[in-house]
């Protein structure tokens, strides 16, 4: 059988690790990942990189690729979603709802911080603007964010009570046990947040690739995607 | 009084490393030379006194005050020992300049500490016109002479210097040692100075502490152990003896001055020090000959009667020395067996002592700690071959008391 | 008034801030890691205690874990939670995480082992003989420190200060993982590069401030290299 | 039949080819930057050219530029589509890009700085009058070098390599940007200390592999003063 | 014959910078001694012969090869001019034992170069016992000994040597110097040699060149330029004569060994060297006395009958040299004015020169580039004060070819 590499985003991981291993205990081999940051998988897509299957954290680093013809058309799917969450670390208690009437700013208290990606680059922060924006309170958070490389590392500042609050993911707020989820964003306050997947175009014939795309848009990963918090596309 | 006892070893005791065993006493005043091949102690003696070196087993006082008791663990810190080391590689401070350099030590010391002031030693040591410099635009005599001065500037109790002048060639000893001499002369405080070059014991030293493998094989005046020929001094081409003299009188008209010691006088080509100084001329075995008729027409001019007392072994096989006393001093001959043979000699003879060439001692007023010479010289008879220079009279000899060094130049 | 800083030499304002931030940020993980550098480059060079190869191993620890791995140790260590950042936050009311001084600090512990190593060398080449000398003309331990050693291994002090500086302008894991990218406050030049290489199309961007970066590094070296010739001549060995 | 490896010390299988494959690229990252490294060293301490100054800043660009920043210029030239990699891959079939040997290659730019340091202070205690001492001797120029200047510059070559070395063990963005985080190929240590980092409760992991880079690092280091000592004894300065 | 003609200056001109103008030539065979005070600029003139430096004008030629010609644009790399060099420091390479630096010229010189094999230059410089061992465990006398091997056993056509022994302590030096004077008397290669230690140009050299400053002073044999009482060698306390001799013959008996040379002969203590050998003997201007009636009953061995040929000017006020010829031979006496005047010392009066002192050189069969000898030595009539020794017939003189190295022992 031929052997499948698989770019995933780093916010996949622990999902992605615990679905191939069950790809494998189909009596599949084992695919190799390579988990980074989208832009950066995406850049080196670019530049050759030997990936079969890539799994962005946005649509945008997906669109990067398609726009260059990397990627097999057809086979761009979006299977999966995710939901903007506030954290706040394990032992604060006061749950927020988050309107478009909630004065964040206030609630950070004034020199308190909200940790999340980078908006310039990291998709989890490109969200969290949005839904500031939509808040109308952009202008005034933004100097009070915390930027992140990653998702990982917005939450590690949350649970080591550094910032207050932070804006991540459903699925990285519901695996960590240092924070708890404060608020959830409504799903009009963003574009919807989706984990697109596509075949490269290096990949066009590779059947085991193929096979594990549909295994990973199949109802046995569908299970395990809920396992670890993600949103079902409608 | 500076007292030293030290056993050290390096190395392992198995091992042939090397094994110091000595011990040694220096008076109050006047150079006290560590005098040995290369590789005896010398310098593991010296570092042990000033402190930057901890001997296994030791103990050294100076002026009564402990400064090392490995049995009573005592260990004075080199900084608190006031003992200024002269360095055979002068160590200046790079960074800093002439002058930054001499007040090092002298900023630190302490300050009821007496000693000569900046301009004194500058002027002493004629190094006023290099104090804006660095070391490193120096010459090595330079340098030496500016290292001098920073050890003498730490108002030191005890100067210690470890061959000051090796790494010179000879034009640039000739600079230093007179510096050196006068330092001696004028600092008033004991040095302890090590060499392996004959030539500075000559010219500096009042005491010798002979040294060989790691112990000590001899002490004493110089001028005693200079004339004993069982020691490894005489084994060397320039063994010979020291005598103490004063300057009697000048003839300038003849060119010559007058230099009397206990037994006679010598004339050597006319000396710029004022008559009364006393100095000190050395005569090497080799420059002495003896005729058994009183010499006549020779250019010579130092023709002295004398006694035959002994002739004793010289390390070459067919040479012998002579040990000819002139009134109470003695005096070195270096001689072929074949002479003694063709000439009769036997001891108790009286013969001509035929002095060659004499080396004039580094001049002041120096304190001599040797054997004593008369308080008046006895004014010898005139030398054989010639009218005695005018005489002049003898001025007393200056007290013991050290001559200030402010009041040299 | 809110100060309006007009483009220049292409560079935003905000690039600018990053440029000043990142000078700021570097100049002071230098000042705050050369007087520890020193005492322990002394204690590797001069000491025989038995730790002294645990010590050595611990101050290269920064250059042989990965960066962001120093700035999660940081977080642990100076967070608000952190046993050090704790007390400092309570008593003190002192924060490094977010703030520059943070970031400093983070580029100061990277840069920690380069100018540990040039301080070292710089002392290994102080002859010791004139320590003794000093020692003889009455200078004690401090007195000799700070009159001899010091100034005479300031070039090897001056070398690590530049290498520092410039790998402190170039800092970057340790920096983003503990101080977080704060525009204005702890966004130096190499976390704008990073931004902008991570940017779709921001290819140009991150060249001309990497170009920028590489700039200032060069003038440090440059000037390090004159001040070294200087010093030489002053302490003899021109 | 496929090797089957238990887990030891706590690690697990995957974790140990981090380490095995940590060990040959900071190895071969050090192997192929030595000969360069010597001759720029060489350059840099010996040379009379204009652009010295120019090369020096060159050498120390990776110094001064994060890290991320050097992997994606490295992808931009040695990409299959890149002006080196391009041809490298279209007429010998060569591929750095996510190989082990490209991730040698990132990690060999990032240390390079540290290991011509090194070695140009290596060459700067050469005694040119060794070599005067060849030449009268009749040596040629590339004799001279490989018999007199290249044994006795060795242990600053030693102290280049080990810190490269030690450097590389650690070397994070360049590899991650330029070469990918593929397990077995190109997930060195530090790449899966991220990996863990990025997963829920892999903080312990995380530690776990700092602590492995480290006790491998000062192994290195060890090792090296060990062999700088017996160098040293027999280069006659012991 | 090696013909040197160089300009250089270091600095800018106006600067009191160092500038070298210097011209001279010196034969195909025995040792021409570069010879001048410190910074005059030996080391100089050595780094451009040997091509380490690169002379802003010049011309160098060897045998006929030119080496260097600014004005032609050429210059030969030193690695190809095949001159051997033993410097100051002896630059032995510390990562090689003593046995591969001593291979390493051997190696690449040409195939077909002839000169002493590798056994013959161990053998005699003594360095058999070292070869295992890494030159920092070496003494500084042994270190010197294996850069003398090493460049000799790079065939060269031409060795240069800069103060080999003045890094050296008396007792090193002393170590040394009998090797260099066999490698001078066995090799058959022109030394060119830099000293400023006069004891050095006496033991070893033929030929001397005077510098001061950058410039040539003077330019001869040794022989000549140590009579000539206007250079600034005289100066120095230890001016005198050089006198090439044979040895004559042995008396084991009185342990006299007689000395033989052109105008008379010698006594010195019994000598090693077999009878016929050529050698050297200094006579120290300050070591000769004269005597206007012939003295008696004198212990000194060597009394010669002298004509007063000249009374010359010393640079010290009170003292002149007495230039006295013995037979063709020309000896320097120092005496004071004083003994000028006394005894009435006019030019042409019959004097006897009184030789306390006779330094001897470091022997072997030299081929003496100096005023020549001639081929039989007369004998002279016996010394004054001792019946001769035992006449045996001297050999006639070695041919001017050189004896081959491997037949030395
Ligand atoms: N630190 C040391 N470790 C081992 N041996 C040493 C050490 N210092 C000195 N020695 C040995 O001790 C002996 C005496 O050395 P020291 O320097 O005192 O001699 P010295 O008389 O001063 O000789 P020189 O005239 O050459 O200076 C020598 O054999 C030397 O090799
Ligand atoms: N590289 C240089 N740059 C400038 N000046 C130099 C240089 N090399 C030598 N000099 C100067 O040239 C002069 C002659 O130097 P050189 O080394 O030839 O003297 P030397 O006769 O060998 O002296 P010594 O007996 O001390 O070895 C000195 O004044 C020296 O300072
Ligand atoms: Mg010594
Ligand atoms: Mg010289």
């Amino acid at each position: 059988a031929q052997e499948v590499t698989v770019f995933a985003a780093a916010s996949l991981t622990d999902a992605m690790r615990a679905l191939g291993a069950a790809w494998q205990a189909r009596g599949n081999p084992a695919p190799r990942f390579s988990f980074a940051a989208s832009s950066a998988l995406a850049r080196q897509i670019e530049q050759g990189a030997p990936a079969d299957l890539f799994m962005s954290a946005d649509e945008s680093w997906m669109d990067y690729l398609q726009q260059r013809g990397l990627i097999v058309d057809a086979t761009r799917v979006s299977p999966i979603g995710n939901a903007l969450v506030l954290v706040s670390p394990a032992n604060a208690v006061r749950p927020v709802t988050l309107t478009r009437n909630t004065d964040l700013l206030a609630l950070v208290g004034p020199q308190g911080r909200i940790a999340t990606g980078d908006p310039a680059h990291v998709p989890v922060g490109r969200y969290a603007r949005a839904a500031l924006g939509w808040m109308g309170q952009w202008e005034a958070i933004a100097p009070r964010l915390a930027r992140a490389d990653n998702v990982r590392a917005a939450l590690l500042l949350v649970e080591r009570g550094e910032a207050p609050y932070g804006i991540v993911y459903a699925t990285d707020a519901a695996a960590s046990a240092g924070v708890r989820v404060v608020g959830a964003f409504p799903a009009e306050s963003h574009t919807p947040i989706t984990h697109p997947f596509a075949l490269t175009r290096r990949a066009k014939g590779n059947a085991q690739a193929r096979a594990l795309q549909e295994f990973l848009t199949g109802p046995e990963a569908t299970q395990a995607w809920q396992r670890f918090g993600f949103l079902l596309a409608r | 009084m500076l007292e030293v006892t030290l056993r050290h070893r390096f190395g392992r005791a198995e091992a042939n490393g090397f094994a110091l065993e000595a011990g040694f006493a220096m008076p109050d005043s006047g150079v006290t030379a560590l005098f040995g091949p290369s590789g005896c102690g010398k310098s593991t003696i010296l570092s042990a006194v000033a402190g930057l070196l901890r001997p296994q087993e030791g103990r050294i006082t100076l002026h009564g005050t402990v400064l090392l008791d490995t049995a009573g663990g005592i260990f004075v810190a080199p900084e608190r020992r006031r003992c200024g080391v002269v360095f055979q590689d002068s160590r200046l401070f790079p960074h800093l300049s002439v002058a930054s350099n001499l007040r090092y030590g002298l900023r630190r010391a302490p300050p009821d500490a007496a000693g000569p002031g900046f301009e004194e030693v500058v002027a002493l040591l004629g190094i006023a016109p290099l104090l804006e410099r660095r070391p490193g635009r120096l010459s090595g005599g330079e340098r030496q002479r500016v290292a001098l001065g920073r050890a003498l500037l730490a108002r030191p109790r005890l100067l210690l210097m470890d061959e000051p002048l090796a790494a010179l060639d000879a034009a640039r000893r000739g600079e230093v040692l007179p510096f050196l001499a006068r330092l001696r002369d004028a600092a008033g405080i004991p040095i302890l100075y090590v060499t392996h070059a004959l030539d500075e014991v000559d010219a500096l030293a009042d005491r010798l502490v002979l040294l060989e493998a790691g112990r000590v094989l001899a002490e004493g005046p110089v001028e005693a152990l200079a004339a004993r020929t069982d020691l490894p001094l005489a084994a060397r081409r320039d063994a010979g003896s020291l005598i103490p003299c004063a300057v009697a009188a000048h003839d300038p008209a003849r060119g010559l001055t007058r230099l009397a010691f206990a037994g006679g006088a010598f004339h050597v080509p006319l000396r710029p020090e004022p008559v009364g100084t006393h100095a000190r001329i050395r005569l090497r075995a080799r420059d002495v000959a003896v005729a058994t008729e009183q010499p006549r027409g020779l250019s010579t001019q130092n023709i002295l009667p004398a006694i035959l007392a002994a002739i004793t072994e010289a390390n070459a096989a067919h040479e012998v020395f002579l040990r000819l006393t002139v009134g109470p001093t003695a005096i070195l001959a270096r001689v072929t067996r074949d002479s003694v043979a063709r000439l009769g000699l036997r001891p108790g003879m009286a013969l001509w002592a035929v002095v060659k060439a004499v080396t004039f001692d580094h001049a002041g007023a120096k304190a001599t700690t040797g054997p004593d010479l008369p308080d008046a010289v006895r004014v010898a008879e005139p030398v054989a071959d010639g009218a005695p220079p005018d005489e002049r009279p003898i001025p007393p000899r200056p007290s013991p008391g050290r001559t200030p060094i402010g009041r040299l130049r | 008034m809110p100060l309006h800083v007009e483009p220049v030499l292409g560079l935003s304002a905000e690039e600018w801030q990053a440029v000043r931030l990142s000078l700021g940020v570097a100049a002071r993980s230098v000042l705050v890691s050369l007087i520890p550098a020193v005492g322990i480059a002394w204690l590797l060079a001069r000491g025989r205690f038995p730790g002294r190869t645990l010590l050595d191993a611990l101050v290269h620890l920064p250059l042989v874990v990965p960066p962001v791995v120093v700035g999660w140790g940081l977080l642990m260590l100076f967070g608000v939670r952190g046993p050090i950042g704790g007390p400092l936050h309570d008593w003190f009311g002192l924060r490094l995480v977010f703030t520059t001084e943070g970031a400093a600090l983070a580029t100061a512990v990277m840069s920690f082992p380069l100018i540990v190593r040039a301080v070292r060398l710089g002392l290994e080449h102080v002859d010791q003989g004139l320590e003794a000398a000093a020692r003889t003309l009455g200078a004690g331990p401090l007195d000799r420190f700070v009159t001899i050693t010091l100034p005479l291994m300031s070039p090897g002090i001056l070398a690590g200060a530049v290498t520092a500086f410039a790998a402190g302008l170039g800092e970057f894991g340790a920096v983003i993982t503990f101080a977080s990218n704060i525009p204005g406050e702890t966004q130096t030049l190499p976390l704008a590069i990073y931004t902008a290489t991570q940017t779709a199309g921001g290819e140009a961007t991150a060249a001309r401030l990497a170009l920028v970066s590489f700039v200032l590094a060069i003038s440090g070296l440059l000037l390090a290299e004159l001040i070294a010739r200087r010093m030489h001549l002053l302490l003899g060995r021109g």
